[in-house]
């Protein structure tokens, strides 16, 4: 009998209009215990909502229809009291946003512990010992007390997805189901965390359901992977899921000989932190000496794991913090020395898109507004032609521009990430920096930009740099790697070159669990 | 009536005269009421504010003088109800021929509540202080006649003579209001000057004594002061049994009127006094179930009255004010007021029809002073209109009323808005003045806002306020009626009296001031009135009844229309009735 | 759901109707004493006459006082006054400028139709109430604004410029808090020239209040200044050279629409009982004018309380309207959040 | 800590501002104490002179205030005019039967607010939510006079309370028990009064505060462990939405003194509502002013008390546990 079924599972939100297509529409899908199932698709395909559904966490607004049966008992339509034993002891959940899923003014240790004494009668000192287990299954090895004690914003993003994880399965659950556990991680964190699964699967025979938009996530995690679209299962192409997208070479830069469009001389930047009741703030050193040059249309890769300053010096070369010395020049003006209309002239020259495309766009402007925002700002033209360059620069962007009024709140992710591209064009910029722009969209969107970005680049001219903790992302679209490592540059060179060395080096500095460096 | 001796007792003592001191035979005691009261119990009222003070030089206000007047005694007292002086601390005294010397001969034997003897040094002490400028009590200008204060001289331990620079026809009322210290308590205090801070309510209660029917027992912040039996009292009833039957007197402090009614209604409290109208009409709906003593006592002294600016403007820059005073200061815009005004409607709405209307300033309560032929012209809009017309105003054809020069007579009436009844009027009014065409603005103040327009900076254009109080002799109202008196509202700080008629009020009230035949006094008072009521410096409104209740079973409880519910307090006592035990 | 939001909107917008058009729906002018009728009671309206004969128009009797209590009247059968429609009555202006003398109903004659019964002076109180309403709304709304406006100034200016400017606007705003406001009601008004027109004084208090209630809501304000300011696509704006005024305008400003919102449902009620502590301290809207904070002053006095239930109208209509408008901040909140990520 | 002294430094320099307010604005307020002596017939001219003279009130403010300010400074807070004793005697009796009001109103105002408040935020659109909705928009149109009077109503047609005031006047001779039951069967209504004025406000911002807190994703997240329903709101959204809560809660101790002003009036009970508006009326300025600075005293203390509850409740901000990248 199998462990989870799902029948003809239907789940729409009320106030959408009858037509509009269900969140999840009539899925049917079986799995059996031990079993390691994976579903995969684009964002906005309703994998989150499935694994909702299961436990019955959807808001009071979705109306779920069909049968979910859990080791024989049918789950769809019990009460949230009824439901309550089954949550973290049938079934358990693992969330995506590790950063927002822990409660912060409580420590970590404790939230286990809190699962624990929700589900068995054990006593504080019992639901202790079995949290303090549940830390060294999910890995951690040195100083598990501390860890216990500590609060989750002082613990990193695989410390945090592994806390997630130590919860899903402090109860010993028959299923747990990860929805993008791997989604925010640097590379090597991501490995981590999908060998504590494994390990998981293969000690305690725990089913898991990986739902993530990553084929390397799936082709390591799960036996079998169910592909959705639109709410649908979709049968899933056998080996697409497993090797990755293959771009384009990149354009080799052009000869070293034109002068560098982006020149960055022994830059620094101290931080110091105002601690709120310390008297003597301490300085945190982000950027020690940086030496870096472009020449225009290269597409240069900046690595490095979170912490090591990659996005402080895009922010310098942006001009939205001055350094503390050395100076950063973008064809041939220096930002420190600019004012009024000149340091205009630089900002537009280089345009910073940011990671969370949500939040670098204002939700209640229109996506016309959003991209027309600097012509309005510099006043440049009338307000006629800040629309139609709006449109003209959406359709650039291939975006539908039927849809140009809607509030951008209402775009798929990927679709504000070209937003934002399209907003950075509308003042003509030389340099684009990608700080961490693509590593949120799924493998078919991201391929999507990457390709836009290839073609802007020969019709426009335009140089990149792109900044993302992905050695695999960068490796493909960047000519030219740098890696950054607490603030200084510890490899530089042609991608390919520079990647096998990374490899090669086991203890390479930011891999901090050496033993787990094997990946699936 | 009760019943009035002089007689020194030598009865033996008769019962159980609960834990006071029996008489001793050298006290010579007034004898007093039935002898029909029952010692005990304890009678609680609410006043409307706190004492401020229980020193008798200090006390200015209200709440503080009803509270001192139970612990105190007078040499002399006039009895509110017949207006008449009795002999109190002095059995009896005799004035000299050419009428300035009085001479009084003090009861023997007689103790303050603390149990010291009291003799003519404690009143040679009390007239003493009061004289001080440094102390500066309000009783001061009573003792100054004539512009000098009065001499007092010790002729033997119990006997005190006592000179006015002038004849004073008041003097008998001088002695009323003047409370004898203990000089053994109070003079170190004198002495040093401190006296100021002297008695205050955070006083023990052994450091104050005094010769009233009560002693301070008790006081808590806030809430209430307790006094209890003083043992020492020097007045006993026709059975012999020393005053006072109460053991104990309770006044407690209430925010506001309508928490003192609840409180009456509810038996928290059991004497109610200056009840409004209103609250009076709900007590009556209650009556037949709670069996309350409620007495109308017909209409008291105060009077109130719309009074126009008519003051010397010179340095103060109000044009619009000096403008306008042209109308005030004219005799016929005044009457013609007067005579729009609908009195009737201000005595049944504003008072429920427990009021008086006024034309004249003696209100129908003060029997003995008022001047009945005072003409008293029922409302008329049209002679209003005639008199107005006679001094060239005119209408526009919108009804607006406009003087000779054109200009809309527009003013505004200022009132207190602590005081509801006076802004119920002046909306009265109001109403009535929009039918001669007059656009009136009523402007409620706070109360001292109000005072220091109408007494200081003259920023005001009409005002409605009250005088009286609890004396009917003429002399009270002293400082109104002549032209340099304090009081004089309409036109103050006149060195000499501006208009004619003032004159004569002038030398009116100077001569019966001095004049000690009754007769004589009234015909000059009358003249006062009868010119008053002419030339309405006052345009004179209504003057409210008095209105007390009591619990049922509260015997002897006979409230005088000029004084305070409780001045007959020594005679009180609880008659043996069915009601729920006492607490 | 849309029923009841219909409903809501249908009903608040009726009353707002009814007093800004108080004129011609009340019978009465609201300062027109009827001395003979102090506090009667809410006129009955027949259909069947003592004979018992039905009459399609309903009527009412006149009134005569009972000669034994002071505030009991009568129904004289033998009148019998019928209610006419589009009657003429006392002047008013609909809109200043605009002067007529058509009232919705009335009844002719000697007699009076008082719906809501009358006040002391015999004054109709369902005029008074709608009249009365008009200014109260008015002072309300007008503080509200007023303190809304300067709470915004401040709180935006505090959130956004931050450091020392911030703590001093904000201890500032503390300072406003403590400061007893009693007595600097009693200084302004006091000190003020004593010709000012009744409902001018009033207005002007009412400028004060609003100006004096800034302190609350500029805290909240600044907060979600402090948070809108580090948002990313203010980042963005900036990194355009968007000026600070711009910033405001369109990304900062929009946010805090919704806590000004909620906060104006809570002040609107909260300045129409100030002003009832205004008439308390005598410092409201003088007579003839009526306002709901006088009509409540004057439902404070013990023997009106216990006696004559009518007086509570104005204490309804408050309920009513807060209702109402705490009702339609939280729908327009709702609706604005589930935009705002 | 640094952070201790600078607020006390800046609570100093509040109440000197304060005091400074509060004189100018009571000599912007025309009239002064001894007007009512002026409409006394009996009294003279030069009578009341000589009291301006003795109170004062003759000298200019500047030098009145730094003479008051001297002695505020050795703890002598000036005389009152009316009670002819030190200010500061008088302020403390009657600031102990306010505080006797007004705590326990607070307390149970809040005890009453947050579990009515969490379960509405529980159940948005449920009817207890529309109920307490009506309830709380009712009550915040209630005036607090009206309210007062119409307990005392109640009181009077029931019988059960006593009518006004603070203790019976035949309490002195009972022992502590019987007295503590006398000033508790007093104390009801205006306690009462009190809650039902101060409920509204702290109820309407828990439910929205909650609200928001339940819409955080550690919420989702623990729910999704099984974490039981009352435990989620009181152990995890509740302390999520201390925030705002702390420092209305900071404010409601501020007021402390003032909340229960006019029902202290209109139920005479003895606290500094009477002696105050009695003071303002008067013009009593030395006792309006120490009234006025003991109600900032509270203020800033309310402030402070609210920022370092937040310091317990939120680790993020707390000093020392600095993030470790």
């Amino acid at each position: 009998m199998a462990l989870l079924e799902l029948a003809r599972l239907t789940v729409r939100y009320l106030p959408a209009p009858e037509y509009a297509q269900p969140a999840v529409d009539d899925v049917t899908l079986c799995l059996d215990e031990g079993e390691r199932v994976g579903v995969t698709g684009p964002s906005g395909c309703g994998k989150t909502t499935l694994a909702l559904a299961v436990l019955g966490l959807l808001p009071a607004t979705a109306e779920v229809s069909g049968s979910i049966r859990f080791s024989g008992r049918e789950l769809a339509g019990l009460s949230d009291a009824d439901l309550r034993p089954i949550r973290g002891a049938g079934v358990s959940i693992v969330f995506q946003e590790s950063a927002v899923a822990l409660n912060p003014l409580m420590p970590v240790g404790a939230q286990i512990a809190e699962v624990v004494r929700a589900h068995s009668s054990d006593g504080r000192a019992g639901a202790r010992d079995r949290a303090l287990a549940a830390l060294e299954d999910v890995g951690f090895d040195r100083d598990i007390s501390r860890i216990y004690d500590a609060y989750p914003h002082q613990l990193s993003g695989g410390q945090r997805q592994r806390i997630l994880i130590a919860q899903a399965m402090v109860c010993k659950p028959a299923l747990v189901i990860a929805d993008e556990p791997t989604a925010s991680l640097d590379w090597t964190a991501r490995a981590d965390i999908l060998r504590v699964i494994r390990h998981l699967n293969e000690r305690h025979g725990t089913a898991f359901l990986v739902i993530s938009h990553s084929a390397e996530v799936l082709a390591a995690a799960a036996d079998r992977i169910v592909g959705m679209r639109n709410g649908r299962v979709v049968p899933v192409p056998a080996q697409a899921s497993a090797e990755p997208v293959v771009f384009p070479a990149s354009l080799p830069s052009r000869g070293a000989g034109d002068a560098p469009l982006l020149e960055v001389r022994q830059l620094t930047k101290t931080f110091r932190q105002r601690r709120f009741l310390a008297r003597r703030g301490h300085e945190v050193e982000v950027l020690r000496g940086i030496d870096l040059s472009m020449p225009p249309g290269q597409t240069l890769g900046l690595a490095g794991e979170s912490g090591c300053g990659k996005s402080t010096l895009a922010r310098c070369i942006a001009g939205f913090e001055a350094a503390d010395s050395g100076d950063v020049r973008v064809a041939g003006s220096n930002a420190a020395t600019l004012r009024g209309r000149e340091l205009l002239r630089y900002r537009n020259s280089a345009q910073l898109i940011f990671q969370d495309s949500a939040a670098a766009l204002n939700p209640r402007f229109s996506a016309v507004d959003v991209v027309a925002e600097p012509l309005v700002i510099q006043g440049i033209g009338t307000r006629h032609d800040h629309r139609s360059r709006a449109l003209d620069l959406m359709e650039r962007v291939q975006l539908p521009t039927d849809r140009a009024d809607a509030r951008c709140g209402e775009f798929s992710g990927g679709q504000r990430q070209r937003l934002a591209i399209a907003r950075a064009l509308a003042v003509q910029p030389r340099l684009l920096i990608l700080d961490e722009a693509l590593s949120g969209l799924d493998l078919v969107t991201r391929t999507h930009i990457l390709g836009l970005l290839r073609e802007l680049q020969q019709t426009h001219g335009l140089t990149y740099l792109c900044i993302s903790h992905d050695l695999d992302l960068l490796a493909q679209f960047a000519s030219d790697l740098v890696v950054l490592h607490r603030g200084r540059i510890v490899s530089s060179g042609p991608a390919v070159s520079c990647l096998e060395r990374q490899v090669a080096q086991a203890q390479t500095p930011f891999a901090p669990t050496a033993r787990l460096v094997a990946a699936g | 009536m009760r019943i009035l001796v002089a007689l020194t007792l030598c009865l033996m003592p008769l019962g159980a005269a609960s834990q006071s001191a029996a008489p001793a035979v050298s006290e010579e005691l007034l004898i007093e009421g039935q002898g029909a009261g029952r010692h005990g119990g304890r009678l609680v009222m609410a006043l409307r504010a706190e004492p401020r003070t229980l020193n008798p030089a200090l006390a200015t206000d209200s709440p503080s003088r009803e509270v001192i007047g139970r612990m105190t005694a007078d040499l002399i007292h006039v009895n509110r109800a017949s207006q008449v002086p009795e002999p109190a601390l002095a059995k009896s005294w005799s004035r000299s021929a050419d009428g300035r010397a009085y001479t009084l001969r003090l009861r023997r034997g007689l103790r303050f509540s603390d149990g010291h003897p009291f003799d003519a040094d404690d009143v040679m002490f009390t007239f003493a202080v009061l004289l001080d400028e440094r102390v500066a009590a309000s009783q001061r200008d009573l003792l100054m006649v004539g512009g000098k204060p009065a001499i007092v001289a010790k002729v033997d331990s119990h006997t005190v003579r006592v000179t006015l620079a002038q004849p004073s026809a008041a003097a008998e009322r001088m002695f009323d209001s003047i409370a004898i210290l203990p000089k053994h308590q109070l003079e170190t205090a004198f002495r040093q000057g401190t006296l100021a801070t002297a008695w205050t309510l955070a006083t023990p209660p052994a450091a104050i004594a005094g010769l009233g029917p009560f002693r301070l027992k008790e006081y808590v912040a806030g809430q209430r002061i307790v006094l209890e039996r003083n043992p020492y009292y020097w007045k006993a009833d026709a059975a012999a049994r020393r005053l006072p039957y109460l053991d104990e007197l309770v006044f407690l402090f209430t925010g506001n009127e309508d928490a003192q009614v609840i409180r009456f209604q509810s038996g928290e409290s059991d004497v109610i006094a200056r009840v409004s109208p209103e609250n009076f009409a709900v007590l009556a709906r209650d009556q037949p179930v709670k069996k309350f003593q409620l007495r109308d006592l017909g209409p008291s002294l105060d009077y109130n009255f719309l009074v126009f600016n008519q003051n010397d403007l010179a340095g103060k820059n109000l044009p619009a004010i000096a403008r306008k005073q042209r109308w005030f200061s004219d005799l016929n815009f005044r009457t013609a007021v007067s005579r729009a005004i609908d009195r009737e409607g201000i005595v049944r709405l504003v008072y429920r029809g427990r009021a008086a209307a006024l034309w004249g300033n003696v209100s129908p309560g003060n029997s003995r002073w008022l001047n009945t032929a005072i003409p008293r012209p029922p409302r008329s809009v049209e002679e209003a209109r005639a008199l107005l017309k006679a001094s060239g105003f005119s209408w526009r054809p919108d009804g607006a009323l406009v003087d000779g020069g054109g200009e809309r007579v527009q003013f505004t009436i200022a009132t207190s808005s602590s005081n509801a009844q006076r802004t119920e009027m002046a909306t009265l009014i109001q109403a009535d003045l929009k039918e001669i065409g007059m656009d009136v603005r009523v402007v409620p103040l706070e109360f001292r806002a109000l005072l220091d327009r109408v007494v200081q900076t003259f920023d005001y254009e009409a005002t409605i306020q009250a005088f009286g109080g609890g004396d009917a002799d003429p002399n009270s109202e002293i400082h109104v009626w002549l032209s340099r008196g304090g009081n004089h509202w309409w036109r103050l700080g006149q060195k000499t009296p501006q208009t004619t008629w003032e004159a004569e009020i002038d030398r009116l009230m100077e001569r019966q001031l001095v004049t000690l035949d009754y007769a004589e006094r009234k015909r000059l008072y009358d003249r006062v009135q009868q010119i008053v009521a002419e030339q309405l410096p006052f345009i004179f409104l209504a003057s409210p009844h008095v209105l007390v209740g009591a619990r049922g079973d509260l015997a002897n409880f006979q409230p005088a229309a000029l004084d305070h519910p409780l001045w007959n307090a020594d005679h009180l006592f609880f008659r043996p009735q069915l009601t729920t035990g006492r607490r | 759901m849309t029923s009841r939001r219909g409903l809501l909107f249908g009903t608040l917008a009726a009353i707002h109707a009814l007093i800004l058009f108080a004129g011609f729906f009340a019978p009465y002018d609201p300062a027109e004493q009827a001395r003979v009728i102090p506090y009667a009671p809410p006129s009955r309206v027949h259909f069947v006459d003592v004979e018992g004969r039905f009459h399609w128009r309903p009527f009412v009797y006149a009134w005569t006082p009972d000669p034994a209590a002071y505030d009991r009247y009568l129904e004289d059968p033998t009148s019998r006054f019928p209610l006419q429609l589009f009657v003429r009555g006392a002047e008013y202006s609909v809109v200043p400028g605009i002067v007529t003398n058509v009232h919705l109903f009335g009844v002719a004659g000697p007699a009076r139709v008082a719906l809501l019964g009358t006040d002391g002076y015999g004054r109709d109180v369902l005029s008074r109430l709608l009249h009365g309403g008009r200014l109260s709304l008015i002072a309300g709304l007008l503080a509200t604004v007023c303190s809304l406006i300067a709470a915004a100034l401040i709180g935006t200016l505090a959130g956004f410029s931050g450091g020392t400017v911030d703590q001093i606007l904000m201890r500032t705003a503390d300072l406003f808090m403590a400061i007893p406001w009693l007595y600097l009601l009693f200084a302004v008004r006091a000190a003020l020239p004593l010709q000012m027109d009744a409902r001018d004084t009033f207005l002007l208090l009412v400028v004060v209040l609003g100006v004096i209630g800034w302190a609350r809501p500029a805290r909240l304000i600044r907060g979600i200044v402090l948070s809108a300011r580090e948002r990313t696509y203010v980042l963005a704006a900036r990194g355009f050279g968007a000026p600070r005024r711009y910033l405001l305008r369109r990304h900062v400003l929009p946010q805090t629409a919704g806590a000004m919102l909620t906060q104006a449902a809570l002040l609107v009620p909260h300045y129409v009982l100030a002003e009832v502590t205004l008439s308390f301290l005598g410092l409201g809207v003088g007579e003839p004018v009526p306002s709901w904070g006088n009509m409540l002053g004057a439902l404070q006095q013990y023997h009106v309380l216990t006696s004559y239930w009518w007086m509570f109208a104005p204490a309804v209509a408050l309920i009513v309207v807060t209702f109402g408008y705490h009702l339609l901040t939280s729908y327009v909140h709702e609706r604005m959040r589930v935009v705002a990520i | 800590m640094g952070y201790i002294t600078r607020r006390l430094a800046y609570s100093l320099f509040t109440l000197l501002t304060v005091s400074i307010l509060s004189f100018s604005f009571l000599e912007l307020a025309p009239g002064e104490f001894v007007d009512d002596m002026r409409v006394d017939p009996t009294v003279a001219p030069e009578t009341i002179e000589e009291l301006r003279r003795q109170y004062g009130l003759t000298e200019s403010l500047p030098v009145r205030y730094f003479r008051w300010l001297r002695g505020a400074a050795g703890g002598d807070f000036g005389y009152s005019f009316a009670y002819h004793t030190p200010v500061s005697s008088l302020i403390w009796d009657r600031a102990r039967n306010t505080l006797l009001l007004t705590v326990p109103a607070l307390a149970i105002g809040w005890l009453i607010a947050l579990p009515i408040g969490i379960w509405t935020a529980s159940r948005p659109g449920g009817w207890t939510d529309r109920a307490s909705d009506a309830g709380t928009s009712a009550l915040l149109t209630v005036p607090d006079v009206l309210l007062a009077l119409l307990l005392l109503l109640l009181a009077l047609r029931t019988g059960w309370f006593p009518t006004g005031g603070m203790t019976s006047p035949g309490a002195a001779d009972l022992n502590l028990f019987g007295r503590a039951k006398d000033v508790a069967a007093h104390a009801f209504l205006p306690l009462m009064a009190l809650v039902v004025s101060t409920l509204p406000l702290i109820l309407r911002h828990v439910r929205a505060s909650l609200i928001e807190a339940l819409e955080a994703p550690a919420i989702q997240a623990a729910r999704g462990h099984g974490i039981p329903r009352v435990r989620l709101l009181y152990r995890y959204a509740l302390p999520m939405a201390s925030n705002p809560l702390l420092s209305l809660a900071g404010l409601s101790i501020a007021s402390l003194l003032s909340a229960s002003f006019l029902i202290e009036v209109v139920m005479s009970w003895p606290g500094l509502g009477p002696l105050l508006l009695d003071a303002i009326m008067a013009r009593d300025l030395y006792l309006i002013v120490a009234a006025s600075l003991f109600s900032t005293l509270f203020l800033v203390f309310g402030n402070l008390a609210a920022d370092l509850a937040l310091f317990a409740v939120d680790p993020r901000i707390r000093p020392g546990q600095g993030a470790r990248a």
